[in-house]
């Protein structure tokens, strides 16, 4: 069976256009989403009365925490649609996914450091969700790393597919495993999951900022992916047209 | 012959014509368990503490570079792509290769853990801990590790590159196995824990050959 | 012994590599006692059609058919030897055939006899010349039951009379109703074959 | 070009064709220090304590484990060969090429160390230490685990047997650096140690070449 | 180019493997100009002779000599190619004759022109057939300047045109003074060479 770019309709040169349209779309959305909240959320709420000025750091660091984690369930859905009906850009966009999956993740990492600093007076601790966030950086790695190592796209992208999807099985195991293992030999000193009881005024440009960062990070995969196509179809005819026109 | 018994047999005979590849494991969890009096300290109560975690992690990494050239070899002296040829499906051949691998090669890291233990001072309950929890552990250790040997096959020299693909997965294992042992330092009830264990061994006995022939077909050149 | 008569059916076989077309809606039929030589230059795809054929490269587009069955299903009625040694060098030569081909010592030891490597049973194949290793390999042939032998460059590294000796199995095996597709540069010593030229696409 | 030019320009391209390689030990040394408080303990205290032995007993493993295939795939494809029959001496030429490995692949390795020292909150004059100390030790440790490689060349699937073979030549190093650290967490002087870690590698520079050719040229065939 | 003329004398040279001697004072010597085919049949010792030639393999009785020189100090006046592939597959076929001949880069391309190679100059050899890496590790002799050439079995793999090319860098190499050694199954298309059989010791 050949691999399709996809399932019946459409072909790499509809998916282009038609994903810059929406490109274009999300960008400006999500620019005017992300300006409202981060000038609302640096500029006007209220200082918090422990941290001081120090937790607008989280209209940064939630955001970034959350799409971390949905990028690996997107593209665990991409690996899905990818080995099971086989159709290219799955595997395209798999390859964007990691990457900005795991910046979103080093974000996250970084500005929870950078954080943590100030709160808990270290950049880094062995805590739980830390821990099995520094794990999910780790997967992205590897994924980036093995479609690195093999010259074949194709062959690149099923290899990429079986280590996504077993990690799909093994990401909440290890997120609950290490949650258990954190709980049991360390007092519960530092903890995320209690959410801050937050003003409104708090958590509406945070919900705004998330938002944002949602379409964002679509804007950029959609981009990325762009991108892939166009240089894996370089030899192809409608890409020769395509820079002809430019 | 069956192809079953053809299959085990050659793994006991490339046992016998490498020796090396039993003695080395061992060799490598004997020297790193020396260097960390050497490099650590050689205060003895602060290695009883350590001790058993640091036998669970050399242990976990002399198993997991004994099988980082798992296929390799087959692969490229074409011997590998000759199980496709064969009448059986290929995760079943794969799943009696990495049995008879788990026997001959992690076995023996196991039994001789007990021993190393006392070298560390680990106290005689917690290293019957560790040596039933590696028991129980190590076949999904295993598995992952044939699996990143599997995935990284295509790439040039991979080497390594299949365990470090895989170590993310290990950490389930590592984190639970660690739990053992720390209720054993305790003196708690270890049972539910390696129940996990072993439920988790058994769950990825039977799904990672799966995936591995399914990333050997892909190296080899696609068919499926 | 005599093979049950098979077919093996190759249509609108494609594949390209690196956006270079190697073959273009290939179709041939090979009934039971018939020898296909593939030719054509270095690097026109000769090694790929096999190992497709074969059914260790994914079939970009096309089908093959043994007998009625897609290849992919087939593959234990197929002998492969390629490129590669599909010999473990450190085993000895008898412990490599028992786990490719598993018939017992006598009948091994036979095979060997055939390929002129009877003395060598108890040799790590690592320890062989090229052309030994290579008749080690080969002895394979005697062993099977596959009706469909599929050979790359089965001659190289092969002396004279080694050749013949290759030569006469492969008449005997397509007397008996199987099928050969092999590859070769040398011009081949056999008599009765269709040859196949690639590399004419482009 | 001179054969210089080309034997450095050689590793040069192998370290572009294959990133793997730069990246892989630095890969290993973050999930070997990630595993240590996951097996071990996530408290700060012990962790800074046992920190930068950790670290440096982890750096040790990623650098022989990088260079356990040193020289065979060069020797199985025939290039290693054809260095015989280039006009200079075949010491000077792998003289060159662990040269290149140490700039390629192990000094990155020292780089990173200070960063990871952080997370496992070793203080920062005992990574400082830590730092210097890889600095001076690792090229001994590189040339040792060459000429384990060269010396294992013939055997089969040599793999990491080499690394054992020189395993026990590493101790002085090991125990050398690990003063090195003890001192620098107690606050008392190191120079004198550091400066008898360097008399080590230099000589070790010198000497090592000429026994890994000629380990070479009997693993060739002889010809001596 | 001309070479100095140079002679290549081996003198009681003798060879035993596992107790079985493959030659036993083997004595000739080469003169500028001459071709010598190593024969005999598979595991005749015709590769230990060339690498004992070559310096390669350790000379366990008698001498070689290259002009006055023995041979271990005179081995970069020899050019090996052997059964390996004496290429690194993830390097690209250009890099590879750089590091192994090292001439710039318009010099190398006119010899992987001359070995039908020019077109893939920037692959990695490992996305190479078979006799298109033969091809890329034989376009060394269009880069060398050594008067000695030991070339084991290089007309494996290589198709009838490449053959052809192939014979005639031979003959133009050893009119120029050079001396060339060979062993090949096929026999060969050259005209003129002399013939050494190997395999009659026991
Ligand atoms: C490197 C350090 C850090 C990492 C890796 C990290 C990771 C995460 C992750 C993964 C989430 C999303 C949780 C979810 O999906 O529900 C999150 C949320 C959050 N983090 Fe962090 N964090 C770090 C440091 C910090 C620090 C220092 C603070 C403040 C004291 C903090 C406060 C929060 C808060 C308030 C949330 C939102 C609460 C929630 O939704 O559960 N984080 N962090
Ligand atoms: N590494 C080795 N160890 C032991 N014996 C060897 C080794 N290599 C070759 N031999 C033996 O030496 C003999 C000669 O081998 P050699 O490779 O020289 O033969 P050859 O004439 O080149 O044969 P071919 O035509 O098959 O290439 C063979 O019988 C072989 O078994
Ligand atoms: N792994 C690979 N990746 C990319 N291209 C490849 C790969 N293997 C082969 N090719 C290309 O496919 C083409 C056909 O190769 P193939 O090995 O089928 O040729 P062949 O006809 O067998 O040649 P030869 O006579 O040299 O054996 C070649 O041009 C080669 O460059
Ligand atoms: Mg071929
Ligand atoms: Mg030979």
């Amino acid at each position: 069976m050949r691999w399709r770019w996809f399932h019946q309709w459409g072909s790499p040169r509809w998916f282009y256009e038609r994903a810059g349209r929406w490109q274009l779309v999300f960008g400006w959305v999500s620019l005017g989403l992300i300006a409202v909240g981060t000038i609302w959320g640096l500029g006007f709420a209220p200082v918090d009365y422990q941290q001081g000025n120090s937790y607008r750091i989280i209209y940064l660091h939630v955001p970034v925490a959350f799409l971390a984690q949905a990028m690996y369930a997107a593209m665990a859905v991409s690996a899905l649609v990818l080995l099971v009906w086989k159709m290219k850009i799955a595997d395209i966009a798999m390859q964007s996914i990691a990457v900005i999956g795991f910046t979103f993740t080093a974000l996250a990492l970084g500005s929870g450091a950078v954080w943590g600093k100030p709160t808990w007076g270290t950049y880094w601790v062995w805590d739980a969700r830390l821990t099995s966030m520094l794990i999910l950086a780790f997967l992205y790695l590897a994924l980036i790393g093995l479609r690195a190592s093999i010259r074949d796209p194709d062959q690149a992208g099923k290899v990429c597919g079986i280590l996504v999807l077993v990690g799909v099985v093994n990401l909440p195991i290890i997120k609950y495993s290490v949650e258990w293992w954190n709980t049991l030999h360390q007092p519960a000193s530092l903890k995320l999951t209690e959410k801050p009881t937050m003003p409104a005024s708090m958590w509406i440009p945070l919900l705004v900022n998330i938002l944002g960062y949602y379409i964002v990070a679509a804007y950029l995969v959609l981009g990325s992916m762009r991108a892939i196509l166009v240089e894996r179809e370089r030899r192809s005819s409608w890409v020769k047209e395509l820079v002809d026109r430019v | 012959m069956s192809i079953e018994k053809r299959i085990i047999a050659r793994e006991l005979w490339l046992a016998a014509a490498r020796p090396g590849d039993i003695v080395k494991p061992i060799w490598f969890l004997l020297l790193v368990i020396s260097m960390v009096p050497l490099a650590l300290t050689p205060d003895s109560e602060l290695l009883a503490e350590i001790g058993s975690a640091m036998i669970w992690i050399a242990t976990l990494l002399a198993l997991l570079l004994n099988s980082e050239h798992f296929f390799q070899s087959d692969f490229s002296d074409g011997v590998l792509e000759q199980w496709l040829f064969f009448d059986r499906p290929l995760a079943w051949l794969v799943g009696l290769k990495l049995t008879a691998h788990w026997l001959l090669h992690v076995l023996p890291l196991i039994l001789i853990s007990p021993v190393i233990a006392l070298t560390l001072s680990v106290p005689g309950d917690v290293s019957i801990a560790l040596f039933i929890t590696m028991l129980v552990a190590t076949p999904a250790l295993t598995c992952f590790s044939g699996l990143g040997a599997a995935l990284t096959l295509g790439s040039s020299r991979s080497g390594i590159l299949g365990v470090l693909v895989m170590m993310p997965l290990f950490v389930p294992v590592v984190v639970l196995a660690s739990g053992v042992l720390i209720r054993a330092m305790d003196g708690s009830e270890t049972l539910p824990l390696l129940a996990l264990l072993g439920a988790f061994s058994v769950a990825s006995a039977v799904l990672v050959p799966i995936a591995v022939s399914l990333a050997i077909r892909v190296n080899i050149g696609g068919s499926n | 012994m005599n093979l049950k008569p098979l077919k093996l059916k190759i249509a609108r076989l494609s594949c390209e590599r690196d956006y270079r077309l190697l073959f273009d809606s290939l179709a041939f039929t090979l009934d039971a006692g018939s020898i296909l030589r593939v030719a054509g230059k270095n690097g026109a795809g000769k090694t790929t059609l096999l190992r497709t054929i074969a059914g260790l490269y994914e079939i970009q587009e096309g089908e093959v058919l043994v007998g009625d069955q897609p290849v992919s299903e087939a593959m234990h009625r197929i002998l492969y030897i390629g490129h590669r040694p599909q010999v473990t060098g450190d085993l000895s030569v008898l412990d490599n055939l028992k786990h490719l081909a598993g018939h017992d010592d006598t009948f091994l030891k036979c095979a060997l006899e055939s390929v002129g490597m009877l003395g060598y049973h108890d040799s790590l194949v690592k320890e062989l010349s090229q052309g030994q290793g290579r008749r080690c390999a080969l002895a394979r042939l005697w062993c099977s039951d596959a009706p469909i032998w599929i050979l790359d460059e089965p001659y190289t590294a092969l002396d004279v009379s080694m050749i013949k000796i290759l030569d006469n199995k492969i008449r005997s095996h397509v007397a008996s109703g199987g099928i050969c597709l092999f590859t070769t540069h040398q011009l081949p010593t056999l008599s009765e074959f269709q040859t196949l030229e690639l590399g004419c696409v482009d």
